[in-house]
């Protein structure tokens, strides 16, 4: 395993340790430090995948997080495979496997480079301009084409199985939180820290130092240190505070209002399989709330725009570096430099320092500096100022470029000559990397001397430090950081001293004296032109023109109709190329054509990792009552309600749900059942003030409650609609128990706390939920007095004696209980209420006690069915926010005589006052067998008509009645309580709508058991 | 307007693509107009496009404060159905998606309208029974809807997660296969383009700061760009519409949410159809490009930043593992906000006000995509009639007064 | 997420609260006299401001309390936070110059992005 | 009392979890049931001498709790406070409180029940709580005796610092959560610590709910 790139003696890399993985199959050799990237690179692979929409060759172009194209898709396991992984972040570790995306079939010899050879007919947008289907061949649109317009589209495969990996999300808050862990992060979070501040150093890459990492380390003191000795000495000095936490390896990618910022760290990624520590999650979102934040984001490079400058082998001149001084790895045997600034230069420096050749340094600048000059030529570079390059040459990776020299007006002049190379290190410039100041909603400025953008006004508690300030020189940057780290401590409220920075000392070329060219020459006509700016995307200078000239010319528009700046990498090297090419077309500057809009995640976030450790069996509590388990035992089949589980109905070994339920049922109304009434939503009301209270939230008269009575009452929403029923009892002139709906537990609560605080503040009344301190078994049927007698003390249980809507005070095995006599079957029924604790052990009891005498416990279905043959009603059932008292038939709930309650006045408004509105009746089919589906619609005809049908309303509930021996059915049906005797039908799906006749739904009527 | 076709691309292809027409003019504003539209979202293109083909007014304009499109229509999740429960939201979502139908041509602009199917899941008993209550009234409107069990809903979308041990299994779902998705920029340049040729005016980067009355009429509307006379303007400002309807001092209905969407990094195609979930709140397509496209929840207090908050992202993205655990490692790329107006009964406003002149359309909330061709049509007949017509009719603002409510919470509840 | 400063528990995270709507919209008390479209005004009727806007929220995971907030909803800044039944204070916010328009800076929405030449003069 | 009765018993939410560790005392996870549990609602100033006769305690300030060996008094809200007493002695209590406050503007209820406590100590205590709590958990941001009332994930609860950071053993925290979401809470938190080596519980879940 040669690595033939692999230069000896340079790069942060572990010789000692070599690290193999496959690229489509093939082994590939590396080091332990290296990124994919790097390793193929040193191997002399260059080109990693296919571009998106003309499946052009594309190869390796940034170093970091800012590359556009090079991704592939990691391991081929169906749960665990990762699509879109940049070979440039990705470190390589044992029995990595990588694969080449998006081409087919292989990497080399793709068929979807068809769209290639007919590129000119598709430019930006053409896809708006065709497939819309025509008058004569209308079968000819878009859905006939787009199914071959996916495939060819996206980029890798998604996994096909769950994944096997979890994540976690963490909070923190600091005082001072740097992002970036260059020279101006390390010396802004060295200087926060010594204020004892909380500090958080997050650094995306995989060591500190950031682009020092990428420095010649002979050509630069720091403090005397060499630059690594000095990213030790710093990050010894922040492990010296015990408030510091240093984070690498870890990205931020968003941030948010009120110095909100999530961090992604990738905890195991980079290690063997072997080396995953299984009690780490995959990946980790800090979700940091900031005192202060400093930016030290550096600087991202942009590359040139010019002909046929996508080919593999034109790579970044500052990713060239450092894959040269991170890694070890020169990228090319020859390289050509292409540039329009001094930092490019250094590259052509550092590659000769190496002992690498290049094949030139061609700027496209007239005036070069004197010194640059000299430098190159003491290295023996030849320099082509005031030239372009206009094109290029070789398949799978460059072998050679054309230049030509340009006249005073930028034009190309004379003939192309070749130059040979396999690779062409291209800088355009730098920008300062804006993206989470922008977020942050900071305003940019132009920066000419850049011609970028850099942190203008900022909004939240942030300042920007070094490169992404626009910051370029070493020894400012540094000061800038330390500064930076200072102000933020002391914006925290903590004090700390400047102290003397370190000296600085470089070789390297620090200047830029940039001259801007948004688009290289090319001498050829634009059609001919092939000049990309998003690399990913395949957005070419020409799409940018075109979309001007057609009118989609604001710098929005023009985004979305070539997707510049769209893909993966949001456009971190190509928009402000591409914002400069939008202007000269438009004829304005940059700032004039603005910016698009900078939005969170900075990089992409997995998915799992946002819903952190809140999947799975985490998602959601699943709340259960004290008799949760006794459920669960029983194998009862359960329903969520809201977020509670409870138990639907038990069906017995080899039992139907459907028998189970009727089951249940008939037992409740002949011997006896027993239902888990727990969840219902229960309030402690005190005060003086608590029967005026009742009174205002309830429809009905509370005033005269007697102490140990119960009443059932409608809550409505000021716009007149029922929003929740139950009963509530009067413990004492000043005491109620209010209960209420399981799933409006929680409104209600809130609902009668507002009122209290805003609107009756002069009210003497207190708030408790007690929800769950108590567990109520509901015993009802004929055998109930019995079953619960041999339960209950202290309460004599005869009906006359302790009559419906009353309740006592009793014990059970010594504790105490608190007994209900109210009812939602319509039988004689206790609701027993224990302290939660004893729930299990009561009910229990029960059971054993009920045995003899057939007691059944029943789920909610059978309390559905059994309410609904005694006609009461569900919230949420035969409601849905539409629904007044008087549409329920339920005007004896309203208090006519009292004074204000919350929705009275709604009542009377013109369209709720109708008489033809829907109301609630009972449905009796003609054939007392058959159920009508819950849901289905009422038409007043016998056969259904052509749509669009009239509807009369729809069924709200309907059941099997065991009791009654035939099919009951609640509706809401148009002028219903006007109807009744009346036939409507029951429209069904493919079948002849079913006759019911329209009956009061009291099914039971005042025959049974107990009403209201 | 010169007709886009295959041929023409092949014509222009050859031609080095020089001889394509601007899309749209940039006219200056004129001292006045029989009409002007507020808003250059989808609504208001659409309404403007209207009342010129079918009401010849074409002395109109449509006032946009920033770039057209850069509302709503430019941040929605795209999804199109019509399977609403109450018969006026039937019919005017139906109309919509008939139009939807052959719109692309129509308009001559592909809109890449995508009829893949809509799928809205059950979770539990109370949803099974308002989503059948929905499929039955939908069928008697003569909307396609159907009703699938838990393993119909598989083979349909086998990427759904229909185990029975997560939080919420599945139960079932309806299915509207003639729902689907488009191509929400296309929409609005289509309906742009076609406008334009008609004769409207598109101004854009023009604000609307004032709108002018005599005695209770409308007379004009003053605008970052100069005052401009006309008798009639209508309001399609989406997020904005109470500023719109405040500045002649009426008081409307509605509230302003942050509502945010995000985007997945492209992958091969995975999800078939649309899928919506309301007690697993999760809405989620897969774009022709190839990203997932996921609809998050709106942040409670309202807001014009017209951004949104992570916590928000967080549960969805956490939703999404429920019933998409293959989604777990990909990647979401960019997320965004938008600024919906929301009514208290999910349902819009589209209506004549107390000023002579001056019509509103708004309050489509978190759902009026899926309407928008539909909704300019009315709005566009209202605003040449001064009355609204049958369809248009229930969605009047007196409804608040009278208490005639479209209460479309249930249709309506997962934001889309 | 905001931080909000309940006035009873100190600044937490807005994950415990439960926004309450628009404040100082007192429930009206002789509804028999009013007429439905009055009533409507109580019911429905919403500024919806662009600007400074009194809210309220509830601390719903800890004091239980309600109280009213002023928050530029063009920006999301929070000004001040005060108890229920007192008047909102006096306070200064960046608002947009006009009545659809972005604030100078912090709406994040497009027209602020970039600094004006006014700004760059001053700054 | 009726013969046929077994005795009672009285179940604790979490009575089919028990206590778990992490090795080296990083953390300990344990419940402690049935300590009485009493809602005070009234102004400080009315209630203080009551509390002060029953349980020796001070009303505590904002956020704070004051505590002796026997009882611990959490400020809930200016006119809303939780005192925690003895294994079931709720009765006791409610009847001393209530014959104190007979008369006053006040409410005593009986918690005991609703709420059940988790006893999480240790020095990765703090961390662990970071995974699900969005308050300062930092010592500068969360100290000894202090109280809030707020989400542990999707559960909520009342956390309050009983044991100082110096302490042997590190700190400890109870969480005062409700009886429906303890379960999912103690999942949550040894999900949480397993980085630490906690053993993981997982909540119980198999219901069946097709049909
Ligand atoms: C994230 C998200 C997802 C959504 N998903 C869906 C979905 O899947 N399906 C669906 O049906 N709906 C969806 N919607 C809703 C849908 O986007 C909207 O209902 C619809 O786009 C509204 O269109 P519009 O034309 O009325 O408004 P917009 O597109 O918002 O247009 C209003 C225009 O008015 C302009 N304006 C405002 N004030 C002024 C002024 N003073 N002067 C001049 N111009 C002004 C604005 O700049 C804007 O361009 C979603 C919305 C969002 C935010
Ligand atoms: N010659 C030139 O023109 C030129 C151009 C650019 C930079 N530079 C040099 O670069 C240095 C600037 O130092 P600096 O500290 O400002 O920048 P830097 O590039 O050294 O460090 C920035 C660090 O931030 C990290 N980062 C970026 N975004 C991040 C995110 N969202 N989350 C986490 N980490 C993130 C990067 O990985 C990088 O390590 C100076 O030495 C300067 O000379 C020179
Ligand atoms: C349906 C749809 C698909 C989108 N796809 C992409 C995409 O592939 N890449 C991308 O960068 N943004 C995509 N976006 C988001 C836009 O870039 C942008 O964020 C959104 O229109 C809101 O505008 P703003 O972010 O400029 O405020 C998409 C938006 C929508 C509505
Ligand atoms: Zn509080």
């Amino acid at each position: 395993m040669s690595q033939p790139y692999r230069v000896p003696g340079r790069g942060l890399i572990n010789r000692d340790r070599s690290v193999s993985f496959t690229f489509d199959g093939r082994e590939i050799a590396g080091y332990e430090g290296d990124t994919i990237a790097s390793a193929l690179l040193a191997n002399g692979e260059i080109m990693v995948g296919r571009s998106f929409k003309y499946h052009r060759p594309r190869g390796i172009v940034g170093a970091g997080s800012d590359d556009p194209a090079a991704m592939v898709q990691i391991g081929s396991d169906p749960a665990s495979t990762d699509p879109n992984v940049m070979v440039t972040t990705r470190e390589i570790h044992a029995g990595l496997e990588a694969r080449s995306q998006n081409c087919w079939p292989s990497l080399k010899y793709d068929v979807g480079v068809l769209n290639d050879v007919f590129m000119r007919f598709f430019p930006a947008g053409f896809y708006y301009k065709t497939f819309m289907g025509s008058d004569r061949f209308r079968w000819l649109n878009w859905m006939t084409f787009e199914p071959f317009i996916r495939r060819a589209a996206g980029l890798g495969k998604a996994p096909t199985r769950p994944d096997p990996d979890s994540y976690e999300s963490v909070n923190r808050h600091c005082d001072v939180l740097v992002i970036g862990a260059g020279p101006a992060g390390l010396a802004a979070a060295a200087n926060a820290a010594r204020s004892g501040a909380r500090v958080i150093l997050v650094e995306e890459g995989d060591r500190l130092g950031g682009s020092l990492n990428a420095t010649d380390p002979d050509g630069t003191t720091i403090g005397g240190k060499a630059p690594a000795d000095w990213i030790v000495a710093q990050t010894a000095k922040l492990a010296e505070h015990p408030e510091v936490t240093v984070l690498t390896r870890t990205t931020a990618f968003g941030y948010y209002a009120m110095n909100f910022v999530g961090l992604i760290e990738r905890v195991k990624d980079h290690l063997p399989e072997h080396r995953r520590d299984r009690r780490q999650p995959r990946q980790r979102v800090w979700r940091v709330r900031a005192k202060q934040v400093v930016l030290a984001t550096g600087a991202i490079e942009r590359p040139l725009v010019f002909n046929e400058n996508d080919r593999p082998g034109i790579m970044l001149a500052g990713a060239v570096r450092t894959f040269l001084h991170r890694h070890g790895v020169l990228a090319g045997k020859r390289v050509l430099i292409f540039t329009n600034n001094d930092s490019a230069w250094q590259t052509a420096f550092d590659i000769r320092a190496a002992g690498g050749e290049v094949a030139g340094i061609v700027d496209l600048r007239r005036e070069l500096s004197e010194t640059m000059a000299l430098r190159a030529l003491k290295a023996g570079i030849a320099v082509h100022p005031r030239t372009a390059i206009v094109g290029t040459h070789g398949r799978h990776r460059i072998d050679s470029a054309f230049v030509s020299s340009l006249d005073d007006d930028g034009n190309v002049r004379g003939s192309r000559s070749r130059i040979e190379c396999d690779l062409i290190a291209v800088s355009g410039g730098w920008n300062p990397n804006v993206a989470l100041f922008a977020q942050s909603r900071g305003k940019l400025k132009w920066d000419a001397e850049l011609a970028s953008f850099r942190p203008g006004l900022s909004w939240q508690q942030e300042r920007s430090a070094g490169a992404c300030n626009g910051t370029m020189e070493l020894q400012e940057v540094l000061a800038e950081g330390s500064k930076a780290g200072l102000e933020a401590a002391r914006a925290a409220d903590f004090t700390v001293r400047a102290v003397k920075q370190p000296e600085v000392e470089t070789d390297a070329v620090q200047s830029l004296n940039l001259v801007p060219v948004w688009q290289v020459p090319s001498g050829l006509p634009r059609e001919k032109t092939k000049a990309f700016v998003d690399l990913q995307d395949d957005v070419k200078a020409s799409d940018l023109q075109l979309a001007t000239e057609e009118g989609y010319d604001s710098v929005e528009h023009t985004k979305r109709y070539t997707t510049q700046g769209m893909g993966t990498d949001q456009g971190k090297i190509s928009n402000v190329n591409a914002f400069g090419i939008m202007a000269e077309a438009r004829g304005i500057t940059v700032p004039e054509v603005g910016t698009t809009t900078f939005r969170q995640p900075y990089r992409p976030v997995t998915i799992g990792a946002l819903g952190g450790q809140h999947v799975g069996p985490h998602f959601m509590p699943r709340r259960g009552t004290p008799m949760h388990a006794w459920h669960l035992e029983q194998k009862a089949i359960f329903e969520p309600v809201g977020d509670w589980l409870r138990a639907r109905a038990y069906p017995k070994p080899g039992e139907s749900f459907h028998d189970a339920v009727q089951r249940e049922a008939k037992a409740a109304r002949t011997t006896a059942g027993m239902l888990d009434a727990t969840t219902l939503g229960k309030i402690d009301i005190r005060g003086k003030d608590a029967r005026t209270f009742l009174n205002r939230v309830y429809t009905n008269a509370w005033l005269k409650l007697a102490p140990g009575r119960c009443r059932y009452g409608l809550m409505l929403g000021e716009d007149g609609m029922v929003s929740d029923d139950g009963v509530t009892a009067c413990i004492a002139d000043d005491h109620f128990h209010m209960t209420t709906t399981t799933g409006g537990a929680a409104s209600v609560l809130q609902k009668l706390e507002d009122y209290l605080q805003t609107e009756w503040p002069d009210l003497d009344v207190w708030l408790t939920t007690v929800t769950e301190q108590w567990a109520v078994a509901a015993v009802c049927g004929p055998k109930a007095e019995e079953i619960v007698a041999s339960v209950v003390d202290g309460i004599d249980l005869d009906p006359e004696e302790f009559p419906f809507m009353t309740w006592q005070d009793g014990t059970a095995g010594g504790i105490p209980v608190r007994v209900f006599r109210v009812s939602f079957t319509g039988e004689t029924s206790y609701e027993i209420n224990i302290p939660a604790t004893y729930g299990r052990w009561l009910w229990e009891e029960l059971i054993a006690a009920g045995k003899p005498h057939g007691l059944t416990p029943y789920g909610t279905e059978a309390m559905h069915l059994l309410r609904a043959e005694k006609g009461f009603i569900i919230v949420g059932q035969e409601t849905d926010g539409t629904v007044t008292p008087g549409d329920l038939r339920m005007d004896w709930a309203v208090a006519k005589k009292k004074g204000d309650f919350i929705g009275k006045r709604s009542l009377s408004r013109s369209d709720t006052a109708r008489d033809d509105r829907k109301q609630l009746v009972g449905l009796l089919t003609i054939d007392g067998d058959h159920v009508p589906m819950e849901g289905a619609q009422i038409i007043g005809t016998a056969e259904e008509p052509a749509p669009p049908v009239p509807m009369l309303g729809h069924v709200t509930s309907a059941y099997f009645s065991p009791n009654l021996g035939r099919s009951i059915a609640m509706a809401m049906v148009r002028r219903g309580g006007q109807r009744m005797g009346e036939t409507v039908w029951i429209a069904r799906l493919g079948d002849k709508p079913v006759p019911a006749k329209i009956v009061h739904y009291d099914f039971l009527g005042d025959a049974v058991g107990e009403s209201a | 307007m010169k007709r886009y076709s295959a041929l023409e691309l092949i014509r222009q292809g050859l031609g080095g693509h020089r001889g394509w027409d601007r899309v749209w003019r940039k006219p200056e504003p004129k001292p006045s107009y029989d009409a002007v539209i507020i808003g250059g979202g989808g609504h208001g293109l659409a309404t403007a496009y209207y009342l010129a083909k079918l009401h010849g007014m074409t002395n109109i304009a449509v006032v946009e404060k920033g770039w057209i499109g850069g509302g709503n229509s430019g941040r929605n999740t795209t999804i199109i159905r019509s399977n609403y429960l109450f018969d006026e939201s039937a019919a005017i979502y139906n109309h919509a998606l008939n139009l939807w139908k052959g719109l692309g041509q129509e308009l001559n602009f592909n809109i890449m309208m995508s009829h893949r199917g809509v799928l809205n899941l059950a979770h539990d008993e109370g949803e099974m029974r308002q989503l059948k209550r929905r499929v039955e009234a939908n069928r008697l409107n003569g909307v396609d809807s159907e009703w699938l069990d838990a393993k119909e809903v598989k083979n349909f979308c086998p990427s759904i997660n229909i185990s029975g041990d997560i939080r919420y299994p599945v139960l079932g779902g309806t299915l509207q296969r003639s729902g689907g998705v488009n191509r929400h920029d296309g929409v609005v340049w289509g309906y742009a383009r076609a406008a334009d040729a008609l004769g409207v005016d598109i101004l854009q980067q023009t604000e609307v700061t004032g709108i002018l009355t005599e005695a209770g009429e409308v007379t004009g509307i003053e605008t970052t760009r100069g005052t401009i006379r006309t008798p009639k303007v209508a309001s399609v400002t989406a997020g904005h519409t109470s500023v719109m309807a405040n500045m002649l001092d009426i008081r409307l209905p509605v509230e302003s949410h942050p509502l945010q969407a995000l985007v997945s990094e492209p992958i091969k195609p995975i999800l078939n159809c649309v899928v919506m979930s309301n007690a697993v709140h999760v809405y989620c397509s897969q774009s022709d490009k190839g990203e997932l496209v996921i609809g998050a929840g709106i942040d409670a207090q309202l807001s014009y930043t017209q951004r949104g908050n992570l916590d928000i992202i967080e549960h969805q993205m956490a939703s999404l593992m429920e019933l998409f655990p293959i989604f777990s490692r990909l990647r979401m790329m960019r997320q965004w906000g938008g600024i919906v107006d929301v009514c208290p009964d999910a349902s819009p406003i589209i209506s004549k006000t107390p000023v002579k002149g001056f019509y509103v359309n708004g309050g489509w909330g978190t759902g009026g995509w899926k309407a928008t061709p539909g909704s300019g049509h009315v709005f566009a007949d209202l605003i040449a009639k001064d009355e609204p017509n049958r369809i248009a009719a229930p969605f009047a603002i007196d409804r608040f007064t009278t208490g005639a409510l479209v209460a479309e919470h249930g249709a309506a509840a997962v934001a889309h | 997420m905001f931080v909000i400063d309940c006035p009873n528990c100190g600044p937490r995270d807005q994950s415990e609260f439960t926004y309450a709507g628009e404040a100082h919209i007192a429930r009206p008390t002789e509804t028999e006299n009013m007429t439905d479209a009055e009533w409507a005004e109580f019911v429905f009727m919403r500024t919806n401001t662009k600007g400074l806007f009194a809210e309220r929220w509830w601390h719903a995971t800890g004091c239980r309390k309600f109280f009213n907030m002023l928050r530029n909803t063009a920006t999301d800044e929070i000004h001040a936070v005060y108890r229920i039944g007192e008047t909102p204070p006096k306070v200064t916010a960046n608002l947009p110059a006009t009545p659809a328009g972005e604030a100078s800076i912090g709406s994040g929405n497009d027209a602020v992005k970039i600094m004006t030449r006014d700004e760059e003069a001053a700054s | 009392m009726n013969a046929t009765l077994t005795a009672p018993v009285r179940r604790s939410p979490l009575a089919h979890r028990s206590a778990v560790s992490a090795p080296d005392d990083l953390l300990h996870l344990s419940e402690r049931a049935f300590d009485a549990k009493i809602v005070l609602r009234g102004l400080p100033e009315v209630l203080a001498p009551a509390v002060g006769k029953v349980t020796g305690l001070a009303m505590p300030e904002a956020t704070r709790s004051t505590a002796n060996e026997t009882h611990r008094l959490l400020w809930q809200s200016p006119d809303e406070f939780l005192l925690l007493g003895p294994v079931d002695g709720e009765l006791e209590l409610m009847a001393a409180l209530t014959a104190e406050l007979d008369g006053q503007h006040v409410q005593i209820v009986n918690v005991t029940d609703y709420h059940t406590t988790l006893v999480l100590s240790g020095p990765k205590a703090r961390e662990t709580l970071m995974t699900l709590s969005t308050l300062d958990l930092h010592p500068r941001g969360f100290a000894l005796d202090q109280v809030a009332g707020t989400t542990f994930g999707h559960a909520l609860g009342w956390l309050v610092q009983t044991r100082d950071d110096e302490a042997e053993g590190g700190p400890s925290f109870e969480i005062l959560v409700r009886w429906s979401h303890a379960d999912y809470l103690f999942c949550e938190l040894t999900h949480g610590a397993r980085a630490f080596g906690m053993p993981e519980a997982r909540p119980v879940s198999g219901e069946k709910m097709e049909i």
